[in-house]
């Protein structure tokens, strides 16, 4: 079945946006800030999981190191680049996080060379056939398996634990919120760390999709996702995952059945002014 | 000579271009990530009717018109979206003009299109008359800063709700905005086109639009002069920087940051820091 | 003193109500408003005063019901077409535009006839009249002295009166006030308040809402009391506030103008 | 300034007299291939240069990024003509910067050695313009005949949405036809993608013979091991924007079997072609390709041009390149009455992780280059 197998396709690419993107809406919702710069954390953490796979061998730790590296530098990002400007206006933040962006993409050419580099020995490439002819790579499956399991523990986490609801309220209400004797500078370090981990890991099972991290591998992320978090109607965790799936889905329909009148990324903004056009606030924003 | 003729033409065109998104942006409030769109059409529109025999003078106004028009088009969509998400739709409005200009063969599809005719006005003339040109839209910007519709779309930048109570029709304001910055960047389009000889799809995407919105940061949002400044340095900066070779947008991305950090009021904000006594009446928005 | 009223009421609210999902923040309340009036529109916190002043100028649409403006609907009229028919609004939070003077602040209102297009405001450059009208207005509310000064560093009784001066440059037939008396001290609060009423002594008709129910009895002929969305009360302030069902209501409540000088509404400005 | 940048990228003393010109994408999303291009112009020029020079004098190379975007390339060019007074001038670069370049050095009547821009319209800029790579059309015909030649008949093409792929898929269009090969399906990508899922399920479901898809090694190799590991087993053939070392490190073991078409054949026992592989290694400790090779060759054909006329530039130089034949890594070349290139098509095809000779499609009908009659 054709329509299946590219549903299926669509998920897995649509995991990826969700990974990236769900970072995006986290900062989003906590600073309004449009966090261009995430897209290079993306990158990073591509990088990291070739260079820590290639040199230890094992493929947890090159996700795992990877993940706190990007976390790390996320935190790092918004304690050195947004909390100064957060009394800015809002495009000071975006154009900066631009600057960075373009920096930091150069900065991954220069460092690790223009040419990309790729996995000596590609993990999670076994090949499984699930009958009526449908055929995935163990990396495929798993990138769906994963996404799913870590969005679901983030909610569990937001639900259930004190500082989950922190960043709730911090969300809903700072003021409030810090008046219940919550840190916002402690919630903001968490959100830009779990954000950032979350693309650091889409960077890898990115690199592992592909066999290959360059420099520029990023910069379709930090559109699309922007695209995303608008659809899911910004600040909205399921909103944002429901989003980045559908958009998968539709891409791999596009691709195939619109492909000779708009390419993949015009496909994906005109399904967005199309949505925006009819609901302005956005898929699954509550109005 | 021509070599410097052709940077000063190049200088005007960005100018012309980064004060067109200044009367949207910097003026009005309203940030735009599809900027490039906008030239895009007016390019597109002088190379088709040049090549179908028109003079270059002929095509400014159609240019300028066309451009204009989508330009409503696109700001009566975007009214009805929030303010946040107009960056995102102003992008996406980007990303379909290049993917709609790639799939049309008429338009010379991916390949471009190239051979577009002399403007048969010499490269002086033709610097002079860019140079003209910019200094007219920006005689157009100081004059509209000091008019009633300065002050009003000063107001609906800084405080959009404010305005609607003292009567303004917001929307209508912010569609003039859009209709005159994106109508002079139709123009500055027509001028692009007759400059490189040669147009395609990729001249106008996404990356253009950043590198626009970049210049008029750079030379601090709303300043007319910081503008000017700001792009005439930057459009002939990659040629300076070639001396830095590799390190050329890295610098560029860093220096957009390191402005963005330090001094939000682009140049004109860090000239009125360093120089208190001179003022530059909006530039330094602190 | 008032001038005598005239046939039709120069504001008509009939029968609004506002609803927002399942919340009904205004619920059927009418009251007319005749020319020359100083009318109060009170309740306690959450009795739906601030929504029902949004309905007039038109920053919410009612659920039901109309408001006409000297006979005329403004239903789905959006705010600036209010304006333009002649109401204004001083708003409670004072938001000037902070990079231009005091007296430019009132000018941008005062050229309403300018402004009225873009295409006439493109055209329009001269400032000296709206400066001189702006001016007077100025003068008017007490603050000609700070007339070249930035509204960035002025205490908040100062920034009132600026919003005050700022309705009253559009040249409105009606001005709504938003609480403007809230977060003055006492001396402040009595001073604007008699201003208000001189305002309205020189024929302008004013609909207020207002916390400080001293300076409401002081100065208002006529008041509207809601309560939880309904209109409970309607009429001259003494026999209004002797009405039992008003005392309750506020009782239940506040203490009888204790928080008013206060007057925070932040729970119903989240409402809407 | 120009002495400094000079200096700032180029090893050569400041001494230098005859100045080569040459455009290349050193940053931007083709940088990739601006460094294996700026390569393989150094080389040819410490060659030349070891060799004592043109006339005495040494050669120095002017380098300018212009990040394959016509906006970069139109100042790069003006400066190499007004100020820097370049003899000569090479592009390393895509089409679209080529084309902007083109008009301008015609213009300034300097000669302009074109290594791997494919788009028809440089040559037709006018009589100082010089293409030593076959153009795309030609290739795409070449890729066709090839299709033939391995016995095939259903073929699916997948596009690689820019000049270069769409140049590649005109010409094999504009063959198969003839050649009597049934295109099954033709999709299109953009040079952005690297996750083609659904494409691969939709080829499945096609079930060709035969894949001719174009594209650049950062694309070719995820999407060739992406058909594998949905189970595709059609042989591919790509084009010389796979032809890299890269292709095979991504694709992995699934680049096995694949075709290209290109202009280098590392297998070859010509002696310029063994210099220049080995030269090359030597000089930067990689593998080289082909667009090292051909910004070499269009180089050494302009140097070759100057050695003829002394170090003499304008018309002389251009009639010199004209007349000449050369032996170069990528064959001998010989420009017709266009100054573009006829010649053979070498067919590598992938085995044990490295490029090996295949065939060569030698067919001068369908192969011929256009001329100024066309």
């Amino acid at each position: 079945m054709l329509a299946i197998e590219l549903v299926a396709q669509g998920l897995i690419q649509g995991s990826i946006y969700a990974l990236v993107a769900l970072g995006l809406t986290l900062v989003y919702g906590l600073l309004r800030i449009l966090h261009v710069a995430h897209a290079a954390l993306f990158t990073l953490g591509g990088y990291i999981g070739v260079l820590v796979c290639n040199a230890s061998g094992s493929l947890a730790l090159s996700f795992l190191i990877a993940a706190l590296v990007a976390g790390f530098g996320g935190v790092a990002m918004f304690r050195l680049a947004y909390q100064p400007l957060l009394s800015k206006p809002p495009y000071v933040a975006l154009i900066a996080s631009i600057g960075l962006f373009i920096a930091s993409e150069e900065a991954f050419r220069i460092i690790f060379g223009a040419q990309g580099m790729s996995f000596t020995n590609p993990a999670l490439q076994q090949q499984f056939v699930l009958g009526w002819g449908l055929q995935f790579k163990l990396a495929e499956i798993l990138v769906m398996v994963s996404t799913a399991s870590i969005i679901g523990v983030l909610a569990w986490l937001q639900a259930r634990t004190r500082i989950g609801i922190a960043c709730q309220a911090t969300v809903s209400d700072p003021q409030m919120a810090q008046s219940f004797g919550i840190s916002l500078l402690k919630v903001r370090d968490i959100n830009f760390f779990v954000g950032s981990a979350l693309a650091g890991f889409a960077g890898v099972w990115v690199a592992l999709l592909n066999n290959l991290v360059e420099p520029t591998m990023g910069s379709v992320p930090s559109y699309k996702a922007l695209a995303i978090i608008v659809l899911g109607g910004l600040s909205s965790v399921p909103g944002t995952l429901a989003a980045a799936l559908l958009l998968g889905v539709i891409e791999a329909f596009g691709t195939i059945y619109l492909g000779d009148i708009l390419d993949r990324n015009a496909i994906a903004f005109a399904f967005l002014i199309a949505v925006l056009m009819v609901r302005p606030q956005g898929l699954f924003a509550r109005s | 000579m021509n070599y410097e003729i052709s940077l000063i033409t190049t200088m005007a065109i960005a100018v012309m271009f980064a004060l067109s998104l200044n009367l949207i942006t910097g003026f009005c409030g309203q940030i735009s990530l599809g900027h490039a769109t906008f030239q895009g059409i007016g390019a597109y529109a002088a190379a088709m009717l040049g090549k179908a025999g028109w003079p270059f003078l002929a095509t400014l106004p159609v240019s300028l018109v066309l451009a204009g028009l989508l330009g409503v088009i696109v700001g009566l969509a975007s009214l009805r979206v929030r303010a946040d998400f107009l960056a995102i739709t102003t992008m996406g409005v980007g990303f379909l003009f290049v993917g709609i200009v790639r799939q049309q063969d008429s338009l010379g599809g991916e390949l471009g299109i190239s051979s577009i005719p002399d403007h048969g006005l010499g490269n002086v003339g033709f610097m002079a008359l860019a140079l003209l040109m910019c200094a007219s839209v920006a005689a157009l910007s100081v004059y509209i800063k000091r008019s009633w519709m300065g002050r009003v779309f000063n107001g609906i930048a800084e405080d959009e709700d404010t305005m609607r109570v003292l009567g303004i029709d917001v929307p209508r304001y912010k569609l003039a905005a859009f209709a005159l910055g994106t109508a002079l960047a139709g123009m500055s389009g027509a001028f692009y086109t007759y400059h490189l000889t040669f147009i395609g799809a990729d001249s106008f995407g996404f990356v253009e639009s950043i590198t626009v919105l970049s210049m008029v940061v750079f030379g601090g949002i709303g300043s007319v002069p910081g503008v000017i400044i700001a792009a005439a340095l930057l459009s002939v900066l990659p040629a300076w920087f070639q001396v830095i070779g590799d390190y050329k947008l890295l610098v560029y991305g860093g220096l957009l940051f390191v402005m963005m950090r330090f001094s939000p009021g682009g140049m004109a904000g860090l000239a009125a820091r360093l120089f208190p006594t001179s003022s530059l009446p909006n530039g330094g928005k602190p | 003193m008032n001038l005598s009223t005239s046939d039709a009421p120069l504001l008509q609210v009939n029968g609004v109500t506002v609803r927002f999902g399942g919340l009904t923040a205004v619920d059927d309340v009418s009251f007319d408003v005749h020319q020359g009036d100083l009318l109060g529109l009170i309740g306690p916190n959450g009795a739906g005063k601030t929504t029902m002043m949004r309905a007039i100028i038109g920053v919410v649409q009612p659920t039901m019901g109309s408001v006409l403006l000297g006979g005329q609907s403004l239903n789905g009229l959006p705010i600036h077409k209010r304006i333009q028919r002649g109401m204004s609004l001083s708003q409670q939070l004072v938001k000037p535009l902070r990079d231009i003077s005091i007296q430019e602040n009132v000018a941008l209102a005062a050229a309403s006839d300018k402004t009225i297009s873009p295409l006439r405001a493109l055209l329009n450059v001269s400032t000296e009249r709206e400066l001189a009208i702006a001016q007077t207005e100025l003068a008017r509310v007490g603050i000609a002295s700070m007339a070249s000064q930035s509204p960035g560093i002025q205490p908040l009784g100062v920034l009132k009166r600026l919003e005050l001066a700022r309705a009253l440059a559009l040249k409105p037939r009606l001005l709504l006030l938003d609480e403007p008396l809230a977060g003055l001290n006492s001396q402040e609060a009595r001073a604007l308040a008699t201003t208000i009423a001189e305002i309205n002594l020189q024929g302008l008709t004013i609909v207020l809402i207002e916390h400080n129910l001293g300076e409401v009895m002081r100065i208002c002929q006529r008041l509207v009391v809601l309560d939880n969305g309904k209109k409970i009360g309607d009429g001259d302030p003494r026999e209004v506030m002797a009405d039992p069902a008003v005392r309750a209501a506020y009782l239940g409540g506040d203490a009888l103008g204790a928080s008013a000088a206060q007057g925070q509404e932040t729970l119903e400005m989240q409402g809407a | 300034m120009t002495v400094a940048a000079a200096l700032a990228l180029t090893t050569l003393p400041a001494w230098a007299q005859l100045k080569v010109g040459f455009n290349v994408p050193l940053t931007g999303f083709a940088a990739a291939d601006g460094k294996s291009a700026l390569e393989g112009a150094k080389l040819a020029v410490a060659q030349a240069n070891a060799k004592g020079g043109v006339a005495g004098q040494k050669i120095e190379l002017v380098v300018y990024d212009d990040q394959a975007t016509p906006k970069e390339a139109v100042p790069s060019a003006t400066k190499m003509v007004e100020k820097d007074k370049v003899v000569v001038a090479v592009s390393g670069s895509y089409s679209g910067s080529t084309r902007a370049a083109a008009s301008i050095f015609q213009r300034g009547k300097i000669p302009y050695v074109v290594a791997y821009a494919i788009h028809p319209d440089i040559t037709l800029a006018g009589d100082y313009m010089f293409r030593v790579s076959a153009m795309g059309e030609v290739q795409g015909r070449g890729g066709a005949k090839l299709v033939q030649n391995l016995g095939k008949k259903n073929v699916v093409i997948v596009t690689l949405k820019n000049d270069f792929g769409q140049a590649l898929t005109a010409g094999f269009k504009d063959a198969a036809p003839k050649l009597g090969l049934n295109i099954v399906n033709e999709y299109e990508y953009v040079i952005t993608d690297r996750q083609f899922g659904p494409l691969v399920s939709k080829i499945k479901y096609d079930n060709p013979d035969i894949i001719y898809a174009s594209g650049y090694f950062f694309t070719a190799g995820p999407l060739v091991s992406q058909l594998r590991a949905a189970g595709v087993t059609a042989p591919i053939i790509g084009q010389e924007g796979y032809d890299s070392d890269k292709f095979i490190e991504i694709a992995g073991p699934a680049s096995e079997g694949t075709y290209i078409t290109t202009s280098l054949d590392r297998d070859s026992t010509a002696p310029a072609t063994v210099a220049f592989l080995a030269d090359y290694r030597k000089a930067t400790n990689l593998g080289a390709d082909m667009v090292a090779a051909s910004s070499f060759t269009a180089t050494s054909v302009a140097i070759e041009g100057l050695r003829k006329t002394g170090g003499k530039g304008g018309a002389a130089l251009r009639d010199a390149i004209a007349s000449g034949i050369y032996d170069m890594p990528i064959g001998k070349l010989e420009f017709n009455d266009l100054h573009e290139v006829k010649k053979d098509i070498q067919v590598q095809i992938v085995k044990d992780k490295a490029f090996r000779r295949h065939s060569v499609i030698s067919d001068p009908v369908l192969l011929a280059p256009p001329t100024k009659a066309k």
